[in-house]
């Protein structure tokens, strides 16, 4: 099983050793794999993740018919991926810090972010990250892995002001290939850092299978590069993501230190709607995951304990349905912001330069607008 | 004579290279089935094999920094930065390493690479998809940075770098990719790097450019023209080595500089060809020099991004404020 | 008033901060019990303790990217770099995310950090410990970028950045640390950034410089002195913000303009000063700006150091042909 | 002994499983802890490495005398390492390629560079670098870590060209902090190339002990995350130092991949002749490693043989001092390099600029040092 080149000298003496155990609870079809924790025992403490996941996709599903008019930015859907964002946002308390990365708008959402507010962004604008919602969480991250280290620092802030918080940073596969990633693995061990890292493990970064990335047989194990705890969940299980994220921040707000999740789930879409998988991925091998995604083993599992009905979906996704229309047109309803704003949010006082620029800058602005409107 | 895209004759001139020196081989993020998210590396995995076309694991320190070993080695790698605003990292291995290996050895190792990355805004990218970097890497003893504007420029340069001895950063205009079309011999010639390039002549004021801003710089030479104003237009092409006597002969007739970049102002680019100016021509400028840029602030999203580049008003603007002025 | 050194004052100033404000922690390689390989951060383990003083794994973009994270939930990390020639990996840190994370959030998260490091040459250091980096910094926009050449500036200009709300790079020239030695006085009293400081007033020539180079600017400008000539000598302290009204100014007086620094020329922040008066100060230059730099080549070892920095014999040359000129 | 933390969930399935071994032969007395491997098995295929370590601890006390001198710049020993430069440098082919830091002079020197090309470095001079040896060797790293791509890189260059070769590259225990060398282990799994990674674990980093560089209990397991082949070796102990790189070699040149071989030992000296270690160290614990250093038990094991006598010691020690003066002799001896080699080795062709910078530079350069001389 491990994948160490045959051991070279089995006579050696052992000084180290390291197991990699895998949570699940809910299988493909719903059925449980072992008894559910607690805090997600009663049905109708699943049901708000199911809720929220089912939100999540109808989400998805509307951004990309928005970029398909052109309403909308290029645009990442978690489709297939929802129990992640569920999982990890449902195990935080509010006091906890998010530091997410693209594929974690329902984690947002679930925290309080507005929908209109997560959207602005691909809409094209920055100001949906000046969300109402919870002040210390940060804005998706852009760069791969660039978040990482912050996820770090901000819990040592915790830390440091000796507050029962922790954080929680979420990010694919192929993060785990950057330096700064394990740079933030290994300081969160050696400081023992309230921190919980989720790989969403999707198997693909762009058109790059995971084979590429990395020779590492589970990307759990790059935990224990950083001596920090390790576990490789079903990511498509939301229950498994959720216990293992839970079990980590209260590690983490307990002071036993950091710990890596590494979530097993599947990419079913296009890497985002910039991309077409068919150039690079075998249709076979999605369709091979179809039936594992993460959505309906939940419905399966409801409706095996009498807890869901197809009323009840109806019901659900109609609500979903309007709660997304209302987001969507709450932010294509907004004012559109100024040009001012390239200038007022770089530094507290603007520099004397900077200001000449604004002022400029705004008068060329406006010519050039008026030029194009002229045509 | 074939009408392609500039992210076409990238393609061309990488195929040309892998064609004629087996130590040639291309390696980051998607540059093999997918071809690059650009395509610029389409079709090479099939006709090179993955043992001269590989994807990289997702890190661009990885890339630049394995680059720099292979290079010491003999190999020429052309590796891929997936977006300018991603280079960060890799200026460690550029700034330290790279440029350095052949004065650390006197010469005994060199570093032949080649790092190509898509640069600069206009293509309603997220965040860190929009960067000009080209002033860090101007800075740089031992890199060479160049960054065509047409074609036939993106053809001939790329060959050049490749061939160069030395490392060599390709800044790739992502906005000109499939905007710019233009004839391109694939025969194989390359353009000499460290010349720019003097698209039209005039003889009242020199406009420079580089890269993207070249599409504006263009559109306002020619309605200049239409005013009845010479604009010498300059494409610098190289960054480094910078054509300075083009420029400069060019400011000695003229009097009168424009210099236009889609990077920030301050430490810009501009700010080098203007103070060479300041140096060396001083005694022959009639007009104050004029820096068309970025503002000093982050490239906004999508829906601001236009106005932060310079457009063809700013850049006309600053040409008749030069030639008003004496 | 107490005589310190240049590192005293960097001393004193971070114990200071951290006396003032809870908030404020000092990390970075060797800074605890080690007090830092230049000694900057001597005695504040003791005084502060390790959740105060911390020492960190070897990594500079750990040091960069886990100070950004601090100081979005509210602290002020002063994080230091232990040679700015190692600074390249954290520039990823610093330009794609703390100078953003105000424009990102629309002003909801901010990243009050503070990175030092020293810099500049001199020392007979190894490769990588004698880098110039200002110019890097200065077309971040987003950063600060702040060089002291004297204990008192190095005092009250820390304090400042600490307390500033927005990140700032600190330059130390290392050079100075222990060969500038000045009165400070202990009193918590910033000094404002973005403000050059006019050493000595002159009528004739402008001579503008920061870091390690203002020892040699400041001997040339005694030189020059000696010879009849009125040098206004002036330290820019803040790269960024630039003080141009100060600059501009005096060379508007003077008509001529001498820069001096370590970093190579081409790119190197004296084009943006010559650029400033190219654009602004045109009509009052009456001779072209000379700009005194190290050489567009690798800073070598100790050997031949001395003959890459800048000297005096260099600087009064310039200054010469300044003054000569009309 | 695994060092993550209490197991959270000891029923869940185990999916991975790791184990770090740890290689010895020679004890701290010499006492043989098990059979030596057939290449080095008889003493004299022993005594050249003895012998290079002994030359390397002589040549170590003349550049820290030289540097008291102020004849030398700042120079930093491998004093009670010295198994792991020739450990490594012994058990390399000529045609692998080493990819040395700082502390690996006794390696060079043992692939053939010249004492005084390896000690202009500390003279002050690059020109050393461009030696006679082996032209394919890397130059001595500064930074910390940034060689480990470099390595990996070369290594692929091999590859490429179907040779049978292979490269080793040696860095310190703080090295492994850096994310550029967890991704050069990643690369060199996931490229399965013919590297040998040697982490020289002296347990300090300047004024940093091992412990605040990371929580992981063993740094041949940083190698996991990478999916490559892990060792940990007795640092001090030549020939396990030897037969893991051996080892390491031999599978890279076969195909079988990258190796990471931990070499633990200790360091007895400052970090460099510009630091105090007793500002933050204590002098008890270099005590309590000094009877462990590598050179003392090589000679206790070859005289347990009959293989050594304090009159063969004699001779060795007097050869190693003529060496080292000899070498020392001819770096002093050597005309200083004119400054012109500022401009002349940055690019195969200068530029204009640079042309024009070499002309005025050199002039001005002149007028410095005749003003200097004037005084
Ligand atoms: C540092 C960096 N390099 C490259 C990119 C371009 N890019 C965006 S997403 C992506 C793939 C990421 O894969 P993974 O980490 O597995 O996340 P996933 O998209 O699968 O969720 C790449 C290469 C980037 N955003 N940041
Ligand atoms: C990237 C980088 N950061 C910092 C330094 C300064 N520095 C030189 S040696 C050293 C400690 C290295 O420790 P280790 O890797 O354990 O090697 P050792 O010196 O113990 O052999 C430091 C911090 C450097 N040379 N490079
Ligand atoms: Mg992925
Ligand atoms: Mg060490």
């Amino acid at each position: 099983m491990p994948n160490v080149p045959t051991d070279p000298a089995p006579d050696l003496p052992v000084v180290a050793r390291f197991e990699i155990r895998r949570r699940r609870y809910l299988d493909e079809n719903g059925a449980l794999m072992r008894p559910l924790p607690d805090s997600l025992a009663a049905p109708e403490s699943i049901t708000p993740l199911y809720r929220a996941m089912v939100l999540a996709r109808t989400l998805d599903a509307k951004c990309v018919a928005l970029n398909r008019q052109s309403r909308l930015g290029t645009y990442a859907t978690a489709y297939g991926q929802e129990a992640v964002p569920i999982g990890v946002a449902s195990a935080m308390r509010a006091g906890d810090v998010l530091v997410p990365s693209y594929r974690e708008n329902a984690a947002l959402i679930w925290r309080g972010v507005g929908i209109d507010e997560v959207l602005s962004y691909y809409a094209g604008s920055e100001r949906g990250s000046d969300w109402a919602g919870p002040a210390h969480d940060f804005p998706t991250s852009i760069t791969v892995g660039g978040h990482a280290l912050h996820a770090a620092g901000a819990a040592y802030a915790l830390q440091y002001r000796g507050e029962a918080r922790a954080v929680a940073c979420v990010f694919g596969d192929a993060a785990t290939s950057k330096g700064d990633v394990y740079e933030a693995f290994n300081l969160a061990g050696v400081w023992r850092l309230p921190v919980v890292f989720v790989i969403t493990n999707n198997r693909w970064a762009i058109s790059t299978p995971l084979a590429k990335q990395t020779a590492s047989e589970t990307l759990a194990q790059k935990g224990l590069a950083a001596g920090i705890a390790v576990e490789q969940a079903d990511g498509n299980d939301v229950v498994a993501v959720h216990e293992a994220v839970r079990i980590g921040l209260d590690r983490g707000r307990s002071g036993g230190g950091a710990t890596l999740v590494e979530a097993l789930t599947y990419r079913l879409a296009d890497h985002n709607t910039a991309d077409d998988a068919r150039r690079y991925r075998d249709p076979a091998e999605v369709r091979a995951h179809e039936h594992a995604e993460p959505v309906g083993r939940v419905r399966r599992w409801l409706e095996s304990v009498q807890a869901w009905s197809d009323a009840r979906q109806a019901e659900l996704e109609a609500a979903c349905s309007a709660e997304v229309e209302a987001g969507v047109e709450k932010l294509f309803g907004a004012e559109p912001e100024p040009p001012s704003v390239i200038f007022d949010h770089l530094y507290a006082e603007p520099s004397a330069e900077l200001a000449r620029q604004r002022d400029a800058g705004l008068r060329a602005i406006a010519a050039e607008r008026e030029a194009k409107r002229r045509g | 004579m074939a009408e392609v895209t500039l992210v076409k004759a990238v393609n061309l001139a990488l195929a040309r290279a892998m064609e004629e020196d087996p130590d040639v081989l291309v390696l980051g993020q998607d540059v093999g089935v997918n071809g690059g998210v650009f395509r610029a590396t389409e079709g090479l995995l099939e006709r090179f094999g993955e043992r001269r076309v590989r994807d990289t694991p997702l890190a661009e320190l990885l890339i630049c920094g394995a680059s720099v070993g292979m290079a010491a080695q003999g190999l020429k790698p052309v590796c891929e930065i997936q977006f300018a605003g991603f280079i960060y990292p890799a200026l460690d291995q550029l700034a330290n390493h790279a440029s350095r290996l052949r004065t650390r050895t006197r010469g005994r190792m060199t570093c032949p690479l080649v790092l190509r990355t898509p640069a600069g805004g206009g293509i309603h990218a997220p965040e860190h998809h929009s960067e000009s970097i080209e002033a860090f890497l101007a800075h740089v003893p031992g890199l060479k940075c160049v960054t065509p504007s047409t074609p036939e420029r993106a053809y001939g340069l790329l060959l050049s770098a490749i061939r160069d001895p030395d490392p060599v950063v390709f800044l790739e205009p992502t906005r000109l990719y499939r905007l710019a079309k233009g004839p391109v011999e694939d025969d194989g010639r390359g353009l000499p790097l460290g010349r720019a390039f003097v698209e039209r002549e005039g003889a009242d004021v020199t406009l420079v450019s580089w890269g993207g801003a070249m599409w504006e710089s263009r559109a306002a030479a020619d309605r200049l023209e239409g005013e009845g104003a010479g604009v010498e237009l300059i494409d610098a092409a190289s960054i480094t080595p910078f054509d300075e006597d083009t420029v400069l002969g060019s400011v000695r007739r003229t009097g009168r500089l424009v210099v236009v970049h889609e990077a920030p102002y301050t430490g810009g680019f501009g700010a080098e060809v203007a103070a060479r100016v300041a140096e060396r021509a001083l005694d022959r400028l009639l007009a104050p020099v004029e820096r068309v840029t970025g503002f000093d602030t982050v490239m906004p999203l999508p829906k601001l991004e236009r106005d932060y580049l310079p457009g063809v008003e700013r850049i006309a603007a600053a040409l008749r404020r030069a030639l008003a002025s004496d």
